[in-house]
């Protein structure tokens, strides 16, 4: 579940206990300062925003997915409440025919809670496997629909369905006894979800959405399916926003389908995008600083509010500053933070983070290198017959090839030879016309990407990708972390010895994004190793280094395939570089393997050359 | 002091008032009871008939307020102040009653002052945007010392409203006509008539002009307005022996094209009389105009308090068309006077203002009857008000559920003006 | 037979603004990839000008110019003060920019005008009818219908022989060769707005007229009609942007003249759910651009 | 003619061209050769305005046109073919090609469309036939008349005979060759080298985003290491 006990559980804990004070503290100060109803009822208020907009987080943040549809959710989960915990003579006012006999059910709060969580998560799995469908992934505008119009269609129904809802305007008012008294639930509420969430963004699951959102392909190579991934984070969101609403319409004491609408969705939205979508404690922040915010911008409207000695009655801007200027607070917080800085306040800087890094790592010790495997179970990769034709464009025909492990193998050929093409082909990522191919006679041809890393056969790319907001550490952890469940059956090198062993133990704990090229580079082949991979396949792992940098790859690719006894198939342009690295190459030019053979022989093939040099060479 | 006695008291005030008056303001005082019994409102004649016997004057006295001089105040009121909380919509869709309702009853408590307060008690009001947050607005106000309430006409502020002042505050709804909002076990109360009055009262009036089939537009089964009007206009038009030709649904507020609605209509509506709806006026007028496209052209068009709400007599389209405003505004009466001093006549839906100045006088009332400051105590004392002389008509919530039974004005678009044709009930 | 036929001709006039509104979001979309949620604002500025003209005795004909020139410059001034900041942003940035577009536009009309109704007389002719046959086609409907297929034939000449249209298509195709070849990255995508705010403010013309009232969150539904009907017809996609508008048009009116009297008011809902299936089986929308994926 | 001084370009972590420097006089034909990833395309990229430059600067015709936007630098006379043409492919050759014209004048691109009609027939002959439908070679034909279409003083092409079969290949030299003798400047990127060198007047060598080498064709031709360094021994 936890890569690290004391990283991704015990600072976390102490994390969010620190951050849950001091949003639960500042609100404190503020009621005792004003010692007034009002500041505390806004008090209560932003704890229950804080709550809806961390579950909110846990899903935005950790896919990248953009999700208006979580205040339909909450719709869902505040009615169910409602309908549920309300005393029947309260009902007979608003709802006297309900339908399944509603009107004369009552049950308790904590039992009504629980019965908005259950209902509410049978409607996100429906959404979930229809985002899932559309191809969600990061950014993707088709999911962000879907979820608008999940937040549509529960408005929609909400209003015409009075039996139930008590529709737009009569709405669901509620004694259920009283209303919500004392701030005791909220404040557990609270606390467990900051912890749920962030305990959910170290998790296994977690890392692997944040992987998925950092680079969807890059992560399918590492063997994760973003979407069990994605549905993992979306049903525990709906989990907390279930719950945070129904606080909320208990709370209020009423519910009417605008309470959970557009308005609520946007305001939820902006607080969490203020502080920070990919962080938990952004999303604190967020709300904290979009409370203020927009209170304050309340009492600059009312007559008389002054604040440090500043009131906005007679001041020459009064006419921009009315009443409902909350609002416009909104919309231009909105606007502002997407142009100045659309990552947010806090971007993805968690406070436990910083507290393990500042205080809980203690020293470290770079571990000693690794010893070769020796004893890895052979396998062979083997190839055939791929041809590959696009439209009358045939990109590839009739290419073949074999790897065994231990073995180094190049596939080399001018631009525009097949090599993409091929790649494309063997990492699940274009059908072949014809042919196959396999691992120990295991037939892969046209599995998924995450399945033929899980196979065993891991991929690096072309142009570097590395998932950059985390760090060097974590890229190697995703892939140790799929490798625990996928490839039991190999040996499993431990991170840091990797890290050490590719030359990053020194920058471990830097995102990769910041990392230099041929750093960057090392990353990604320690991130393929640490998938105990039967074959690793390079995508031109040189291109854009010096010459001496391609040398020292050398050395670094065959030593890190050793380390986990894998086999290397590696591809590039550079001939050099193939020469230097492999055991046996394979020449392509024009969709056809022209050669085959060592890397003299190759060096030596009149053919090799002319397709290097040009169709002329003769020298 | 009996209700009875307290009307008889005010209505020698109100003579009182007129004869004693310093200024020519008096003469304003004094047109406005028979303006007033101008609109068929018969139960307010009573109580201005009924002048038997005055005592001191420690009560309320609307029309001296009303003809209060501004330039020219009595001394300055000295006593406990009388606070009074507005939760007010700006932003959605009560915005255009609200907006002008919080600025006529500030008006009128200056009104009030200005004649030397309520029993020497000066009467202070307190605005708040509901905005995002009623709840909290509301709250903010019972920080301030608020009394009582007047609230916005929908349930989305008013029932946060009602809990969180914990059902003790007396919420006077102002322009609301929302059945289910009054709840006088909640101290909930509708100012003016509620849906199911103004739609049977309309009903009644179409089967008094003899029309016997009716086509009725709702948005849907039993939502709150748009849904209740037409509901119960069709039981009282069935009841009373009509028919209803065609029911035709729609989104209120959304809709202008009923291309739809009108092509089903087109086969069953021959010989229809009547048409009844809850919708916006742009939305009637738009409907009206492809009925008659389509050779529908001797329909009668009949709609509730929405019309006058939405400006049917500024829409072109609207001639002719018969509707149920909350108040028929007569020039030359002090209401009439006040409204366009402060301001308000010129607002979207000056109707409606009355019932704002309702709302404060029927908490002051509240205060009075049972001379105490406590929220709960004045809402108790509201609830057993009876036959209140306000500016809107008679407002007895005594043996309510909080929806005082009132006179329905029916009035008619003509010449771009509200006619009066009658008043129902 | 008679009412379908009925039903079709108005389900056509109503996607045929549907189709004018969803073109000028994937004219945006197409050249910067912004599904812009701030296209509404497009009738609600000239919504407002055609109440204050009508209040000055202008009449229709020389309101008409009015939004559409209102449109096009609306247009062009939202670019100028918020999407030119954040171009070459992500999809995700972009889409929120135009949320908050929406809500200050909103909020200023609130604030300095009103939140009420402001409403102003429709023209006269706008529920007129000619009798074809058995049929009562609304004059509204066959202008709607006509002034749209003039629009998207204008539009057509315009993006085929145009050397502007070329460009704006060039660009919209691959923005950085188009650049290479010199066309002007400030001028496309301005005269990408300029074009949407046009084929707005013609759909303007239209719901303005048809609406004859305004309010603060007027543009909420055209700008719904629009960008949903453009994700039918598949973003990016030009004719799916039309296509898309003619299908929501018909699916709307049919749909409500088909449901069952208690549950018409839930046509929206039903729409909501088409458009959700459609995506989960098609994600890019009927006619969809296909993206490729670069490694 | 152009001048390119001390050029680095960085793709984020990477480092893509170091220091490089390189000068094309009017009227000649200059080749830009060395494996790929030697980031030949990223210093034509560069030139052109697509790709942000860390340092260095790049004069043409006496104007510093270093970082200007691509559009700035097409009107001061540079004109770039780019990788894979990239040629738009769902509007046909004629629209393609008046797109290349989109800075001249509609009397001058009508001229230049008929020139282009004349020196290229294949393209004659698929006027309206939408670009996407071409061959490769057809393709690559276009992508060279689009930028002519612009009348550039100096025209960059990268890789032209990428993914070409040989005959292909061979009319794209011949291309090059007729365009050198209408006196026209061109700067070429090209991975087969000794095509390229036989072509050119004078070529660089690149290799790891640094210039190793430099000479006329013939010179490096005879340079008995150029295999060697080409090919990274």
């Amino acid at each position: 579940m936890f890569p690290n006990l004391k990283r991704d559980v015990g600072f976390p804990v102490i994390g969010s206990f620190v951050l849950f004070l001091a949003l639960f503290g500042g609100g404190l100060i503020y009621q005792t300062i004003l010692s007034n109803g009002s500041a505390e009822r806004l008090v209560t208020t932003m704890l229950i925003d804080a709550i809806i907009v961390i579950g909110i987080q846990i899903y935005i943040g950790n896919t990248g997915i953009l999700s208006f549809g979580h205040i339909g959710f909450g719709a869902i989960a505040g009615y169910v409440f409602a309908v549920y915990a309300i005393s029947p003579e309260e009902k007979l006012k608003r709802i006297p025919t309900a339908p399944f006999g509603l009107t004369d059910t009552q049950v308790s709060p904590g039992l009504a809670i629980l019965i908005a969580v259950v209902v509410t998560l049978v409607f996100a799995v429906i959404v979930g496997i229809g985002l899932a469908r559309s191809g969600a992934q990061s950014g993707s505008v088709a999911a962000t629909v879907i979820t608008l119009a999940l937040l549509f269609v529960t408005h929609e129904v909400a209003k015409s369905w009075p039996e139930l809802t008590g529709g737009n305007r009569g709405g669901i008012s509620f004694a259920i006894g009283e209303s919500l008294e004392g701030r005791a639930l909220i404040l557990v509420v609270l606390f467990a979800s900051m912890l749920i969430a962030r305990l959910y963004g170290q998790s296994r699951s977690g890392r692997l959405a944040i992987a998925a959102r950092e680079d969807s392909l890059a992560a399918r190579a590492m063997g994760v399916n973003p979407l069990v991934q994605q549905m993992a984070a979306l049903l525990l969101s709906v989990v907390i926003v279930s719950v945070g609403s129904s606080l909320r319409v208990w709370q209020i004491g009423s519910i009417l389908p605008d309470r959970f609408f557009f308005d609520y969705a946007m305001l939820t939205l902006v607080m969490l995008i203020v502080g920070g979508r990919n962080s938990v404690t952004g999303a604190v922040l967020g709300v904290a600083v979009m409370t203020g915010a927009r209170e304050l911008a309340r009492r600059l409207g009312q007559d008389g509010f002054e604040v440090f000695g500043l009131g906005l009655d007679e001041a020459p801007l009064d006419w921009v500053f009315r009443e409902n200027l909350n609002s416009v607070v909104l919309g231009l917080a909105m606007v502002g933070f997407m142009i100045w800085r659309p990552t947010g306040i806090l971007e993805d800087w968690e406070f436990d983070q910083w507290l393990y890094r500042r205080f809980g790592r203690g020293t470290q010790t770079e571990p000693g290198r690794l010893a070769e495997l020796d004893d890895v179970p052979a396998a062979t990769f083997e190839a055939s017959g791929v041809s590959v034709a696009f439209g009358g464009f045939k990109a590839l025909t009739n290419a073949g090839m074999t790897a065994e492990s231990g073995e180094v193998v190049g596939i080399i050929g001018p631009n525009g030879a097949g090599k993409t093409t091929f790649v494309n082909v063997i990492t699940g990522m274009v059908e072949p016309t014809d042919g196959a191919f396999s691992i120990d006679g295991v037939d892969l041809t046209g599995s998924a990407s995450h399945e033929l890393s899980r196979s065993g056969l891991v991929r690096t790319f072309q142009n570097l990708r590395l998932f950059g907001a985390l760090t060097v550490r974590e890229n190697v952890e995703i892939a140790a972390l799929v490798a625990k469940e996928h490839r039991t059956e190999r040996t499993l090198r431990d991170v840091d010895s990797l890290l050490a062993e590719a030359g990053l133990w020194e920058h471990r704990d830097r995102r990769a994004r910041e990392l230099d090229y041929g750093n960057s580079r090392r990353l990604e082949l320690a991130r393929a190793a640490a998938m105990a991979p039967s074959f690793m396949l390079l995508d031109e792992p040189t291109s854009g280094m010096s010459d001496s940098e391609s040398l020292t790859m050398i050395e670094q690719v065959r030593h890190m395939a050793a380390t986990v006894g894998a086999g290397v198939i590696v591809i590039d342009h550079d001939l050099g570089f193939i020469t230097g690295i492999s055991d046996r190459i394979y020449v392509l030019d024009q969709g056809q393997v022209i050669a085959e053979g060592t890397p003299d022989e190759v060096q030596a093939n009149a053919r090799v050359q002319a397709a290097y040099l040009g169709s002329a060479a003769d020298r | 002091m009996t209700i009875r006695k307290l009307m008889a008291l005010l209505a020698i005030l109100a003579m009182l008032a007129a004869a004693c008056g310093s200024d020519g303001d008096s003469d304003t005082a004094t047109d406005d009871a028979p303006a007033e019994s101008d609109e068929g409102d018969a139960m307010e004649d009573d109580a201005m008939e009924d002048d038997a016997m005055a005592e001191e004057s420690h009560s309320l006295d609307i029309d001296a307020v009303l003809a209060a001089d501004l330039s020219n105040c009595a001394e300055a009121p000295t006593g406990d102040p009388i606070k009074v909380g507005m939760v007010m919509d700006f932003s959605e869709a009560a915005g255009f009653v609200d907006v002008p309702g919080s600025e006529v009853v500030p008006y009128v408590a200056s009104l009030a002052n200005c004649a030397g307060g309520i029993n020497g008690r000066p009467v202070e009001v307190e605005v708040r945007e509901s905005g995002a947050d009623p709840a909290l607005a509301t709250q903010d106000l019972i920080d301030w010392g608020a009394q009582f309430f007047i609230g916005p006409p929908f349930a989305d502020a008013t029932l946060p409203m009602q809990q969180t002042g914990g059902g003790e505050y007396a919420i006077f709804a102002a322009a609301s006509t929302e059945p289910t909002l009054a709840d006088a076990a909640n101290n909930t109360f509708l100012v003016t008539f509620d849906d199911n009055g103004q739609s049977s009262a309309a009903a009644e009036f179409a089967l008094a002009q003899g029309f016997t089939r009716a086509i009725v537009f709702t948005e849907g089964e039993g939502v709150p307005y748009s849904g209740v009007n037409p509901d119960a206009f069709k039981a009282a038009f069935t009841a009373g022996g009509g028919e209803i030709v065609s029911e035709q649904t729609y989104a209120w507020f959304v809709d202008t094209d009923f291309s739809a609605q009108v092509n089903e209509i087109a086969g069953v509506a021959d010989g229809t009389e009547v048409f009844f709806s809850a919708a916006a006026a742009f939305q009637v007028t738009a409907l009206r105009a492809q009925m008659e496209g389509q050779g529908l052209e001797t329909v009668n068009y009949m709609g509730t308090d929405a019309l006058d709400a939405t400006g049917i007599i500024a829409d072109p389209g609207g001639e002719g068309m018969v509707h149920t405003p909350h108040t028929l505004l007569v020039e030359g009466t002090a209401l009439y006077d006040v409204l366009d001093a402060s301001g308000t006549l010129a607002s979207d839906a000056p109707s409606f203002m009355p019932l704002y100045i309702d709302s404060m006088f029927l908490g002051i009332q509240g205060i009075l009857d049972c001379g105490c400051d406590d929220p709960a105590g004045i809402a108790d004392a509201v609830k057993e008000i009876s036959s209140f002389p306000g500016v809107s008509g008679d407002i007895t919530y005594a043996g309510t559920n909080g929806i005082p039974p009132k006179a329905v004005p029916i009035v008619v678009v003509e010449n771009g003006a509200n006619v009066l044709l009658d008043t129902i009930g | 037979m008679t009412e379908l036929l009925q039903n079709l001709i108005d389900g056509l006039g109503r996607g045929s603004i549907y189709a004018l509104l969803a073109l000028g979001v994937a004219v945006v979309f197409g050249i910067m990839h912004l599904l812009n949620f701030a296209h509404g604002e497009l009738i609600t500025i000239p919504g407002y000008l055609t109440y204050w003209a009508f209040n000055q005795g202008w009449n229709w004909w020389t309101v008409v110019p009015l939004i559409i020139v209102s449109a096009v410059l609306s247009s062009l001034l939202i670019e100028r003060v918020a999407f030119s900041r954040v171009r070459g942003a992500s999809d995700f940035t972009l889409l929120l920019t135009s949320f908050g577009v929406h809500f200050i536009v909103a909020a200023g009309f609130l604030l300095y005008v009103s939140a009420s109704v402001k409403p102003y007389p429709r023209p006269g002719w706008f529920a007129d009818t000619i009798a074809v046959g058995s049929l009562n086609i609304e004059i509204f409907d066959l202008a709607v219908i006509v002034v749209t297929i003039i629009v998207l034939a204008g539009t057509t000449w315009l993006l085929q022989r145009t050397m502007f249209g070329l460009a704006l298509r060039a660009a919209a195709s691959d923005f950085d060769t188009a650049r290479l070849m010199g066309v002007k990255s400030d001028s496309v995508i301005r005269g990408a707005f300029a074009l949407s705010g046009f084929l707005a403010g013609i759909a303007g013309v239209f719901w303005i007229m048809r609406e004859g009232q305004v309010t603060p969150t007027a543009g909420i539904n055209p700008m719904l009609q629009g960008v949903l009907a453009a994700l039918i017809g598949g973003l990016g996609s030009l004719r799916g942007a039309v296509l898309g508008g003619l299908v929501l048009g018909l699916a709307e009116v049919l749909l409500r003249s088909w449901l069952p009297v208690g549950i018409q008011n839930l046509t929206t809902g039903f729409v909501f759910v088409m458009i959700a299936l459609l995506f989960i089986f098609r994600p890019g929308g009927l006619l969809s651009v296909p993206q490729v994926e670069r490694v | 003619m152009l001048e390119v001084t001390g050029l680095t370009t960085k793709y984020g972590a990477i480092s893509a061209l170091r220091d490089a420097s390189l000068t094309v006089g009017a009227g000649e034909v200059v080749g830009l050769i060395g494996p790929n990833g030697a980031g030949k395309t990223t210093l034509l990229g560069s030139i052109a305005g697509l790709l942000p430059i860390d340092s260095g600067t790049i004069r043409f015709d006496g104007n510093d046109i270093t970082s200007g936007a691509p559009e700035k630098i097409l009107r001061a006379g540079l004109s770039l073919v780019p990788e894979h043409r990239r040629i738009f492919a769902d509007m046909t050759v004629e629209e393609n090609l008046k797109i290349g014209g989109v800075t001249r004048s509609g009397a001058e691109r009508a001229e230049l469309l008929d020139e282009m009609a004349e020196l290229f027939p294949v393209l004659r002959d698929k006027w309206d036939t939408p670009a996407g439908y071409m061959s490769g070679g057809e393709a690559q034909q276009l992508a060279i008349a689009r930028a002519l279409m612009s009348k550039p003083k100096l025209i960059m092409m990268d890789e032209p005979s990428l993914g070409l079969a040989p005959i292909l290949v061979d009319l794209v030299f011949e291309l090059i060759d007729t365009l050198r003798a209408q006196g026209r400047t061109i700067l070429v990127v090209e991975q087969n080298a000794t095509r390229m060198l036989r072509a050119a007047d004078r070529a660089y060598v690149l290799r790891s985003g640094e210039v190793v080498a430099t000479g006329t064709g013939a010179e490096l031709l005879d340079r008995s290491d150029l295999f060697d360094t080409f090919v990274g021994g």
